[in-house]
């Protein structure tokens, strides 16, 4: 199979519009990935599953990532001109990289037998922007795991034939996959030895004190 | 001696009857016949229910039930005390009406599945002159009051306003009727036969030997067929597998009995098994000879055994079945009744009637035998052809 | 023929019939209160704890390092740690469990804590009829209940149990050497000068930290 | 987030009408399951039905829906495993290996070649039961009454026995580790094995007597559930479900992963997609792994079970992401996982096939009886376990 750069370098031709970026791993198995913007995303999906040397017609995997705002610091050098001398400092500087949530894409090809190439999706934010277009009309195996995405994360799909909750129930709130929900804390009574479950648990029970099945 | 044996139950009927005053015979002679069968079919049930659990069991490598025997003492009987448990529990369990359902017909339903056929079994000739009425037309009672079982399958099915239970019961009208078909006609090769519908000329026309061995319709090409196609017909009739689409637990739960639980369920269980033994003794009495013996040199043998003898080896073998096969779907059960069994059957009626008009000797053997083959074959043939259904071949990539 | 492979069949169910009266092969089920199966190889049911000698309180293996409780996957086990120590077996001072507690009704008999402890004194028991009418007392195990002597141990898993008496007596008898050494150091150190003293003292160490070490030492 | 909870009208689905569009009778809506007999567990279905026709089909999922993967990133890598031997309840020891590869490929752990093989031989024992209980459940979904299940289950029980005496447990292995496998098996194992595996095929004869041939299974099954190649790609469809449409992609094959590329065996490929080639092509199969089996018990060589750079505690792999996939008897079994330089994963996700498969359950029942919809659902093979997850 070609390289993600020869890949990026195509697609571009292809698609001057796309903005493509090819994500770093620096783990041992150095998956890398194609970071493909948003608007672009249903383009770049369909020339990778048309394209005669990629072929992609086999969509393994959909995942939602959430990565929260995130303190970052960096430390500059910056030259600064202490007593006289001038001296490389560091400094620490601190800004927030604003979260965003992220779908992941699992490409395969089954009539090739190659791949896998990781397509990357971001939405703009985590509270209101977390549209993206939805790749079922590419993959049909897409489609329960969009759901699933947009369940557990609140990723909207545009374009997706049937977007509903398919693990939780319809009348849920929240998302229980992003970092920051809270999980909550009306279960029943279990005598379990760890007792913060039990004391947060118990704000939830009558009066009787001694309740050992909520009614 | 054995003739004294034979006739016992009838001996002690009249020895019964005639402590009562004369006036009253005509009365309290029936009345001690229906408590008989009252008391011996229910019976019967139950030690069959065991049977079964057990023969399934052994059939599925499992034991079966085999721990409940003789309350409060320590003697398991092999597991043949389980009937009691199971019946005190059927009895003692909450009734359960659904709030939506029809509640006088959701009553009704297990009554009326039951009188007809317990009333089925007044025809019926348990052994010689044991018939508690022998109506000319003893066939054609059964066959009608047979029929009322499927108002009460289906009354069941639509007063219990469960999805699944409607959906049973049309099944089960279905099924019925369409296998009363094949049912009733491969009966009318026996009463061409014999001339007669009543049951006991039937018997007696199976009850003569030649070289030792009887003169049962099975052993006759028409008759076998004719056996064949009543005995499939009956597993259909008593809904049982292959047949079972009106309860077919992996589909609608339980069909039309979804929503009863407790004693109603128990009678419908019982009415169920009832209606099973009754057309199986149908199926004895038309093809197999009724009480008589296979062989002459064990006439000997009461009739009554022999009866009962015969009835619990076909429930073996309807046993046997209902562990072996799996289901039928709706339209190729129906494909089966309509396509196979139905010109089958009238096939058969034409056998039936070449036999009785050639000589008897080694031709007309030849030339039934070969007819009915033929058309087993065939009809056989064109149901699987039709759907292009077979063996296949896989083949291996790389 | 129609009827042919049915047919086929039902000769496949009647021989299983039959053969299930004649073949063990094919009747597989025990009558389970009467019969028992041999235990096999490596079964586990529920943790318990090793204790050397025949005081429960005084052999306890464990030493409160509480390494088990932070890996256990549905975190049911709950140790309270002593405040003061007393020796193991190596005849180190080191602190007890006060509470060892383990809610069987929520472990799920992985035997994560087993591999996870360094010093052999959490492993798997094989009692498996705990059936209780009592599902918020018995099925809380307290270390009372949970303790059980290493004879046991080397009853329900011989080969296991063989093993991890090797561990223990290697470490002991490391450690006896090296208090021997620390000793004789000590000796020495009368002696000699105070840089071997600080040399033997160096070497301290036994036994490789667990990544997650103790919370005390 | 509220407002996000309830998607937009416009993704309303609208019910499908006959495919010829005639005019539908009135129809009548059936809730199959959570409890129903033969939703294999707490699957529901949302059947529309037309008389006995199936006219449209929602499945409902998540009444066994624990968070699995929530889980995952709240414990350490080694407390997850247990986790996965629940997901598919039935093969936990695909399950495990899956999971340990995928983060032996995130941290760059060497498994020792006897304990590839070991995990060779397990993994195949656990498609031989799988797949044995898939026919025997799949016939009873048929009506057959559960004595093809109970034969498929006494085969079944001769499999979890030596799984017991490895790992301990009959179902809930969780026996490999990262770099390796728990425990080593001894010549009395192998010998066991040799004999279970030998015996094997005498069991899937007598099964294919019993069954394979047999009018009614044939009735039921042949050109019912029709599942056409190009969907079967489109849907990412995998497992046995796939070649039975037609594709040869068999993971074992495209990836070799482990020491698949040893052995000598061959990947049976169906032809029209029914049911009956979904049944054939898993027995199929089942022969293909008892010469697995036959190779890998032969071969078995001696040595070390564990990599020795693996550690059981305190396990940081690097920062990275990566997903890994096994041939798991149900279909594709991925683990996707990044990792943020901390014990526990920062984000663990699980490729379920038998939920993958699901997609196409509507496309497969719509027109056919509804007993053929609970026997299309049996032939795709679920666990609620690894659906809901």
């Amino acid at each position: 199979m070609e390289t993600l750069e020869q890949i990026k370098a195509r697609l571009e031709a292809a698609l001057p519009s796309a903005k493509i970026e090819v994500l770093a791993n620096e783990c041992a198995a150095g998956e890398r990935s194609l970071l493909v913007d948003a608007a672009s995303g249903f383009t770049v999906a369909k020339f990778l599953r048309d394209d005669a040397q990629l072929k992609l017609d086999y969509c393994s995997n959909v995942t939602g990532v959430d990565w929260p705002d995130k303190e970052l610091t960096e430390k500059i050098k910056v030259k600064q001109v202490v007593d006289g001398v001038e001296k490389e400092v560091e400094e620490v500087k601190k800004n927030i990289r604003p979260g965003y949530l992220e779908v992941v894409y699992h490409l395969y090809s089954m009539g090739l037998k190659h791949g896998p190439v990781v397509l990357r999706l971001r939405t703009e934010n985590r509270a209101d922007k977390t549209h993206l277009p939805s790749l079922t009309p590419l993959w049909r195996g897409a489609e329960f795991q969009e759901r699933e995405v947009y369940d557990l994360y609140g990723v909207i799909f545009y374009g997706h034939p049937d977007l509903r909750r398919i693990l939780m129930w319809d009348e849920f709130v929240g998302f229980p996959m992003r970092r920051d929900y809270i999980a909550p804390d009306d279960f029943e009574y279990e005598p379990t030895p760890h007792d913060e479950v039990l004391v947060e648990a118990k704000k939830h029970y009558p009066a009787e004190p001694k309740a050992e099945v909520k009614p | 001696m054995f003739d004294q044996l034979d006739q016992i139950f009838v001996n002690a009927l009249h020895w019964l009857v005639g402590f009562v005053p004369e006036v009253l015979r005509p009365l309290v002679t029936p009345l001690i016949c229906i408590s008989f069968i009252l008391m011996v079919f229910p019976a019967f049930f139950s030690i069959i229910t065991i049977f079964e659990r057990k023969g399934i069991g052994r059939i599925q490598n499992r034991y079966g039930p085999n721990r409940v025997g003789i309350p409060f003492t320590k003697i398991r009987l092999a597991g043949f005390g389980q009937f009691l448990p199971d019946g005190l529990k059927m009895l003692t369990k909450e009734d359960i009406v659904p709030r939506a359902a029809d509640k006088l017909v959701h009553f009704l339903a297990p009554v009326v599945m039951l009188i007809p056929v317990l009333l089925s079994y007044s025809v019926l000739p348990f052994g010689k002159n044991m018939t508690l009425a022998d109506y000319d037309a003893g066939l054609l009672f059964f066959f009608a009051v047979g029929g009322a079982v499927e108002i009460a399958v289906f009354m069941a099915g639509w007063s219990s306003r469960n999805k699944y239970s409607l959906l049973g019961a049309m099944r089960a009208i279905a099924q019925m009727v369409s296998y009363e078909i094949p049912l009733i006609l491969s009966a009318v090769s026996v009463v061409m036969i014999v001339g007669s519908l009543k049951l006991t000329d039937i018997i007696a026309h199976q009850n003569h030997y030649t070289f030792g061995i009887a003169h049962w319709h099975v052993f006759t090409p028409w008759g076998f067929i004719g056996f064949v196609l009543f005995f499939i017909a009956s597993l259909a009739e008593s809904n049982r597998t292959p047949f079972d689409l009106p309860e077919a637990e992996s589909e609608i739960i339980a069909g039309y009995f979804t929503e009863y639980s407790g004693f109603k369920f128990a009678l419908f269980f019982l009415g169920e098994y009832l209606g099973m033994f009754a057309i199986i003794g149908l199926g004895i009495t038309l093809f197999l000879g009724g009480w008589t013996a296979p062989f002459s040199f064990l006439a000997w043998i009461p009739s009554w055994i022999w009866f009962f003898g015969k009835l619990t080896a076909i429930i073996f073998v309807f046993i046997w079945i209902r562990a072996t096969l799996p289901r039928l779907r709706m339209d190729q059960l129906m494909n089966f009744a309509w396509k196979f069994m139905l010109p089958l059957a009238l096939i058969n009626i034409l056998v039936a009637g070449i036999w009785h008009y050639m000589a008897a000797d080694w031709q007309r053997w030849l030339v039934c035998g070969a007819l009915i083959a033929g058309a087993y074959v065939l009809l056989g043939r064109g149901l699987m052809q039709n759907q292009k259904l077979g063996k296949r071949i896989y083949r291996y990539a790389e | 023929m129609l009827g042919e492979q049915i047919i086929k069949g039902m000769a496949v169910t009647a021989r299983n019939f039959f053969g299930s009266y004649f073949s063990k092969n094919r009747l597989t089920t025990v009558q389970y209160p009467e019969e028992r199966l041999p235990q096999k190889g490596n079964t586990r049911q529920f943790p318990f704890l090793v204790y050397d000698g025949d005081d429960a309180e005084k052999g306890l293996r464990c030493v409160a390092c509480q390494i088990c409780e932070k890996e256990c996957p549905p975190k049911c086990i709950y140790i309270v740690k002593s405040k003061d120590k007393k020796p193991d077996y190596k005849g180190q001072p080191q602190i007890y469990p006060l509470t060892f507690d383990i809610d069987i009704s929520v472990c799920m008999s992985c035997q994560i804590c087993v591999e996870v402890c360094p010093f052999e004194s959490i492993k798997m028991n094989t009692e498996f009829e705990l059936s209780t009418a009592d599902r918020f007392g018995d099925l809380l195990l307290t270390k009372e209940k949970l303790a059980k002597p290493n004879s046991y141990y080397q009853k329900i898993h011989p080969a296991d149990a063989a093993e991890s008496d090797a561990v223990i007596a290697a470490e002991k008898a490391k450690a006896e050497a090296k208090a021997k050494a620390a000793a004789e150091a000590k000796v020495k150190a009368d002696a000699e000068a105070k840089a071997k003293a600080a040399a033997a003292a160096a070497a301290a160490p036994i036994a490789p930290p667990p990544a997650n070490p103790p919370t005390t030492t | 987030m509220n407002a996000l909870a309830t998607p937009p009208k416009n993704f309303e689905v609208k019910p499908k009408l006959a495919a010829n569009g005639e005019e539908l009778g009135e129809l009548l809506e059936v809730s199959m399951g959570p409890h129903h007999p033969s939703t294999h567990g707490v699957f529901r279905m949302d059947v529309v039905l037309d008389g006995e026709k199936v006219v449209k089909l929602k499945p409902v999922f998540g009444y066994l829906h624990r968070n699995h993967e929530k889980i995952g990133e709240n414990i350490s890598y080694l407390a997850n495993m247990p986790y996965t031997d629940r997901l598919d309840y039935f093969c936990s020891m695909t399950n495990n290996w899956a999971y340990a590869l995928t983060i032996e490929k995130l941290a760059g752990l060497v498994v020792p070649e006897r304990a590839e093989y070991i995990r060779a031989i397990m993994a195949e024992l656990t498609r031989l039961q799988n797949h044995t209980c898939l026919i025997g459940f799949f016939v009873q979904d048929m009506g057959a009454l559960g004595t093809p299940m109970m034969y498929a289950f006494r085969e079944r029980e001769k499999i979890l026995d030596l799984f017991e005496e490895v790992s301990g447990a009959r179902m809930m292995c969780n026996y490999m580790r990262f770099g390796g496998v728990r425990v080593d098996v001894n010549d009395e194992w192998i010998a066991k094995t040799k004999k279970v595996v030998a015996d094997y095929s005498k069991f899937l004869d007598e099964f294919g007597t019993f069954l394979t041939e047999n009018e009614i299974v044939l009735a039921r099954t042949q050109f019912v559930g029709v599942l056409p190649k190009d969907l079967a790609i489109n849907a990412s469809i995998t497992g046995p479900m796939l070649r039975a449409a037609g594709v040869n992609y068999d993971l074992r094959k495209v990836d070799k992963y482990g020491i698949y590329s040893r052995f000598n065996f061959q990947v049976p490929v169906g032809e029209h997609g029914d049911i009956y080639d979904r049944y054939m092509i898993r027995v199929l199969e089942m022969r293909e792994s008892i010469k697995i089996l036959e190779q890998a018990l032969r071969d078995i060589p001696v040595g070390p079970v564990m990599d020795p750079k693996a550690k059981l505690r305190g396990f940081r792999p690097k920062a990275g992401e990566v997903y890994g996939r096994v041939e798991a008897p149900k279909g594709e079994l991925g683990f996707y996982v990044i990792s943020d330089g901390s014990p526990n994963p920062y984000r663990y996700r699980v490729r379920p096939p038998s939920f993958i498969n699901l997609t196409i359950l509507e496309d497969m029942c719509l027109g056919h009886n509804i007993s053929d919809a609970v026997v299309i659902l049996g032939s795709v093979d679920i666990v609620l376990g690894e659906v809901d997850r």
